[in-house]
């Protein structure tokens, strides 16, 4: 029970961060403000979720396997908000692409 | 408590719903960048949940497969050098 | 081994050569036509065996039919398959000379037995879905190849060709999708069984035949294939007019005659006539007006699918012991033209090295410079008209006497006003050939480039007309009764 | 809520489906450029694999029969190389333009 | 539980408007940049529907091929020198609606036709109940990979064949210019992912026999870490420098299930039809062998051909 409420409290802090990263994308001025906050929040916001569903799985290969998933997910995000900031730090540089 | 879980997933589900259109309604390139990046971890939030929800842990394979091939897929647009002018 | 395997290796054979001829592909050309050769000898095998033992029926894997798939060969699927066989060994022979460069052959060779691999398992595949993949093998390996052509234009022709192509297949994997949801199997015969009159059945139906014709350019989808056919190599572009359109031509025959029989209503099968009575007029007319020699013959081919498709509603009407004899007539059709296109195509590529172009107003001399090339033309044009002996003058004729026998006498119009039109493009070309040069030098061609074309136009006038008989009897007997 | 489980699963899956076909032909037929044909192809082919795996499934308590799933699999493989091919050549037209 | 149907049924309303707006901005949208973009999202959301349907190996496949590698060769198709590539349609605005109302015509016919039978077959299993009773003679216990390697298997063997066609025709079309960027930092990530993707691969792989996986989704992942190397500046993305073992591992997966089945048939077997002790471990080579086959050939794909040193 108590863990239950647990991951119920987790997931909804990680709703939490989804949706502050929606209203980011939505309101910040900033295009490098944005990747901030963005990455940020999707970030912390998979990772409570996945916390939150720790709880719940049935054995430890399950458990094993969440926390290879964040992990790469967290790689992941950081090399793509590098290859984002690179490439929108090019794209100013030079020629400005966006339309 | 597959019933909460569930519920998680439509709140997810209609946040994916809302940032697509949001990224409808932008027109530069960045913010639709960050839309897509927003959606894809949206994406795979909502895989992870189904797993749990539906018992099935294949869906694990498919998001880990989801996350990888996203950079490689980023990559691509972020290396691409074709035609004319360097 | 036993006579079933007959089917299996067809099939076998050219994908195995294909991928022996990326691996050697030092030997790729030898590689190619001693496979093209192999599979020509089973296909006659395997029409042997059918015509001794009867439809042969395969279930692959040993699963129960329906379960697994079927390899499915009754006298239609074999005479197509060594129609195909004979076609694929006369162009391998003349493309062993036509690509000179090593690079060519290599890059030819697994794409063109990949090409033969495709036609053999589509005519004998006995599960929608099996003829789905074979259609799109067929479809992907025809465009990489007319591809080849490395122009510009060719280029453009291909990636149209491609996308034609996947479009008509995706029309017809819907139309599977409705099927299996209907009746849950996958394989013809069965599905024939089950198959109801309801909505079901004309939408899949509509579906089918929408795909089909995009594939085989029925008039007014035909659009795609001028350019594609005009624009590919010699020996590629005789397989695409001769086979490719054919075996989209081939599952039409059976969809509408098998699977979907109770669905085919005179008034379709005169919608389908109508629409190959335009395609034989617009067909033979473009073909007339055309400028080059290989765009007038991919417009022929328009017309000539045209006239296969006209032959529907007579065979709606008709019953009995008629019915089968001009369903063979129609099979006898189908042969000719694809000996007959075929020549017409390797003897335009002939042409077109020595001279340069293939432009027909510029085409004087030709008769005293390459006078067995011009030959061959002729033979072939003789074949596209339907003048006697050929195989195509049966088939016309027998058209023309089931038309006035039920008294549809407005498809003898357009079959007098086609031919006459045919007629004309075919002296037309002819009447530049043998305009006289004063000199003219008469360069050596390559016997192993004008014996095959030869040898299939030959096949297609005197083969298919004279030897006609038998063939056509057991075809009418045995070609669809029996089958499916 | 209660009147939403009235929906069946199905049903809307196959609706989605034909629609996603009927769109993806729409945009194959009328597109000029043969990248935006590729992508309306592959959405149409979208649509009839959704179809199949809609037809497939037997609810929340049943497994799904196998064999459509093999069929769309097949399908996705013979769509990505169709895919691959055109897009190489659309690269070589374009390759040649600047020439 | 009610509440839990009612929540599928919202999650289903929701994921369906996405796909369906998904895909019509990407078709409709004039720019081209961003319909690959709605493109990519849009496999992304086709596997979180096909997860919810039931169909883990697709999703899988989805994600690997749809999403992942199918973007990858869109993105390469992208120019760099443009602002931006607009698409319009040429058609008068009145042939557009035709177009619209004839094919949506069509797809009321379809759904009317179908639905005309669903109800009545909604409970049945179809062939499914014929998989499941063979499904332990098949060698696997994963009953989508039994279809695919042993009952179907003749239409996997012409997939194949599909792949190599489609291959044959890219390298036909001559060699490609090199078209990326190199990048320090990225190359130094790229070596670290790319053993991650093939470990992947091949947990996949082997995954395959008795749950969701299997040669297609592998060979996927390995196209992906060829790319990364490419990217990285790898001008021949980890495939073999030596031609012909480059061409003997496109035809590979072909050739060793053709031998297969044809040696099979020697045996007097017939065609394609495992001994049942032994058809574990033939389907196991089988897809092995297809794994590297499919690799190679996505990677090239992807490339274009053969880069322009090697051709020298």
């Amino acid at each position: 029970m108590i863990l239950d409420a647990l991951s119920v409290l987790l997931l909804l802090l990680g709703l939490f961060f989804f949706v502050s990263g929606l209203l980011g994308l939505w309101r910040f001025p900033d295009t490098f403000a944005r990747l901030h906050a963005l990455t940020k929040a999707d970030n912390l916001g998979l990772g409570l979720v996945m916390t939150g569903l720790l709880f719940q799985v049935p054995d430890v290969l399950w458990a094993i396997k969440f926390i290879l998933v964040w992990l790469l997910a967290l790689v992941a995000s950081a090399v793509n908000a590098h290859l984002i900031a690179v490439f929108l730090h090019r794209q100013q540089e030079g020629h400005d692409e966006s339309a | 408590m597959n019933t909460v879980l569930l519920a998680v997933v439509v709140v997810l589900a209609l946040v994916l719903l809302i940032s697509l259109l949001i990224m409808l309604s932008r027109t530069r390139l960045t913010d639709r960048l960050l839309a897509v990046q927003l959606l894809g971890t949206l994406g795979v939030a909502i895989l992870l949940m189904l797993a749990v929800v539906m018992q099935q842990r294949a869906f694990l394979d498919t998001a880990l497969v989801l996350v990888l091939l996203a950079v490689v897929v980023t990559a691509v647009f972020t290396h691409r050098q074709r035609g004319g002018k360097s | 081994m036993n006579e079933a395997a007959s089917v299996v290796w067809v099939i076998s054979l050219p994908l195995l050569g294909a991928l022996l001829a990326t691996v050697w592909r030092q030997y790729a050309a030898t590689i190619g036509w001693v496979s093209s050769a192999l599979t020509a000898g089973c296909a006659v095998w395997l029409l042997w065996v059918v015509q001794r033992a009867g439809v042969q029926e395969l279930a692959l894997g040993g699963w129960e039919i329906g379960l697994g798939i079927s390899l499915y060969a009754d006298g239609l699927a074999a005479v197509m398959v060594l129609m195909s066989s004979l076609v694929v060994l006369g162009c391998s022979v003349y493309a062993r000379h036509y690509f000179r460069a090593q690079r060519q052959h290599e890059l030819f060779w697994p794409l063109w037995l990949l090409l033969a691999t495709a036609l053999n398992a589509l005519f004998l595949a006995g599960d929608l879905f099996n003829v789905y993949v074979t259609l799109e093998l067929l479809g992907i390996s025809a465009s990489a190849l007319t591809a080849l052509g490395a122009k510009r234009a060719a280029l453009r022709a291909a990636l149209r060709y491609l996308v034609v192509g996947l479009l008509g297949s995706m029309l017809y994997l819907m139309a599977i999708t409705l099927l299996y949801a209907a009746y849950g199997t996958l394989n013809a015969v069965q599905i024939a069984e089950a198959l109801q009159v309801d909505p079901l059945g004309w939408a899949a139906l509509l579906l089918m035949l929408a795909g089909l014709a995009l594939k085989m350019a029925l008039f007014p989808l035909h659009f795609w294939l001028p350019p594609a056919h005009s624009n590919a190599p010699a020996p590629v572009s005789a397989a695409l007019s001769a086979l490719v359109v054919k075996a989209a031509f081939y599952l039409v025959v059976r969809l509408w005659f098998e699977v979907f029989a109770p669905l085919t209503t005179p008034l379709l099968a005169n919608a389908l006539g109508a629409l190959g009575a335009m395609a034989v007029l617009w067909g033979s007319w473009s073909a007339l007006r055309a400028e080059r020699l290989k765009l007038l013959a991919a417009y022929s081919s328009v017309a000539q699918l045209g006239y296969l498709v006209m032959f529907f509603p007579l065979l709606a009407v008709l019953e009995g012991e008629a019915r089968q004899w001009l369903f063979g007539a129609m099979v006898l059709f189908a042969l000719s033209h694809a000996f007959a296109k075929s020549a017409l195509f390797l003897a335009a590529g002939i042409l077109l090295q020595y001279a340069g172009h293939d432009r027909i107003r510029e085409l004087s001399g030709t008769t005293q410079a390459l006078p067995l090339t011009t030959f061959v033309i002729a033979l072939a044009g003789i074949a596209l008209v339907g003048l006697p002996p050929s195989g195509a003058f049966l088939g016309k004729w027998y058209l023309l006497d089931a038309a006035f026998k039920t008294g549809q006498w407005w498809w003898v119009l357009v079959l007098v006003a086609g031919s006459l039109l045919a007629t004309a493009y075919v002296f037309r070309l002819l009447g530049h050939a043998f305009g006289h040069l004063p000199a003219v030098k008469r360069p050596v061609v390559a016997a192993t480039q004008e014996i095959p074309a030869l040898a299939l136009a030959l096949l297609a006038t005197f083969g298919l007309g004279l030897g006609a008989m038998s063939l056509w009897s057991w075809l009418a007997h045995t070609g669809t009764g029996a089958g499916l | 809520m209660v009147g939403l489980s009235a929906i069946n699963p199905q049903f809307l899956y196959v609706c989605a489906g034909i629609f996603l076909f009927a769109i993806g032909l729409w945009g194959t037929w009328l597109h000029a450029h043969y990248v935006r044909k590729i992508i309306s192809l592959n959405v149409m082919g979208a649509g009839v694999f959704l179809t199949l795996i809609a037809v497939a499934y037997r609810g929340e308590h049943l497994p799904p029969d196998p064999v459509p799933h093999a069929l769309v699999l097949t399908g996705i493989v013979v769509a990505v190389s169709a895919t691959a091919l055109a897009l190489v050549i659309i690269r070589r037209l374009e390759d040649a333009t600047d020439e | 539980m009610n509440l839990l149907d009612g929540l599928w049924g919202v999650l289903d309303l929701l994921l369906v408007a996405v796909l369906l707006l998904l895909a019509m901005a990407a078709v409709l949208s004039s720019d081209r940049r961003r319909s690959m973009m709605l493109f990519i999202v849009f496999g992304l959301v086709l596997a979180l529907v096909w997860a919810r349907l039931h169909a883990p190996d697709i999703a899988l496949a989805e994600a690997a091929i749809g999403a992942g590698l199918g973007g990858a060769l869109l993105m390469a198709t992208l120019r760099r020198d443009t602002h931006q590539q607009t698409d319009q349609f040429p058609q008068h605005p009145v042939v557009l609606w035709g177009v619209g109302v004839l094919v949506m015509v069509l797809g009321t016919a379809i759904a009317w036709g179908l639905f005309s039978v669903l109800p009545t077959v909604e409970q049945t299993w179809r062939k499914g109940a014929a998989v499941d009773a063979q499904l332990a003679f098949s060698g696997v216990s994963h009953p989508v990979t039994a279809v695919l390697l042993n009952f179907r298997a003749w239409d996997t063997l012409l997939e194949l064949a599909v792949l190599l066609a489609a291959i044959f025709g890219i390298r036909a079309l001559g060699y490609v210019r090199s078209a990326y960027v190199t990048e320090v930092a990225f190359s130094q990530l790229a070596v670290w992912l790319v053993p991650l993707l093939i470990l992947m691969a091949g947990y996949v792989l082997w995954a395959g026999a008795h749950s969701p996986g299997g040669a297609f989704q592998a060979g996927a992942l390995l196209a992906g870490a060829g790319i990364l190397l490419r990217l990285a500046g790898y001008s021949h993305a980890g495939l073999p420098t030596t031609r012909w073992l480059v061409r003997l591992g496109l035809v590979a997966g072909t050739g060793v299930f053709l031998l297969v089945g044809l040696g099979l048939l020697g045996w007097g077997q017939g065609f394609l039809h495992y001994p049942i002790a032994y058809a574990k471990w033939w389907i196991l080579l089988i897809e092995m062998l297809a794994t590297v086959s499919i690799g190679m050939t996505l990677t090239l794909a992807f490339m274009g051909g053969i880069p322009q040193k090697e051709a020298a």
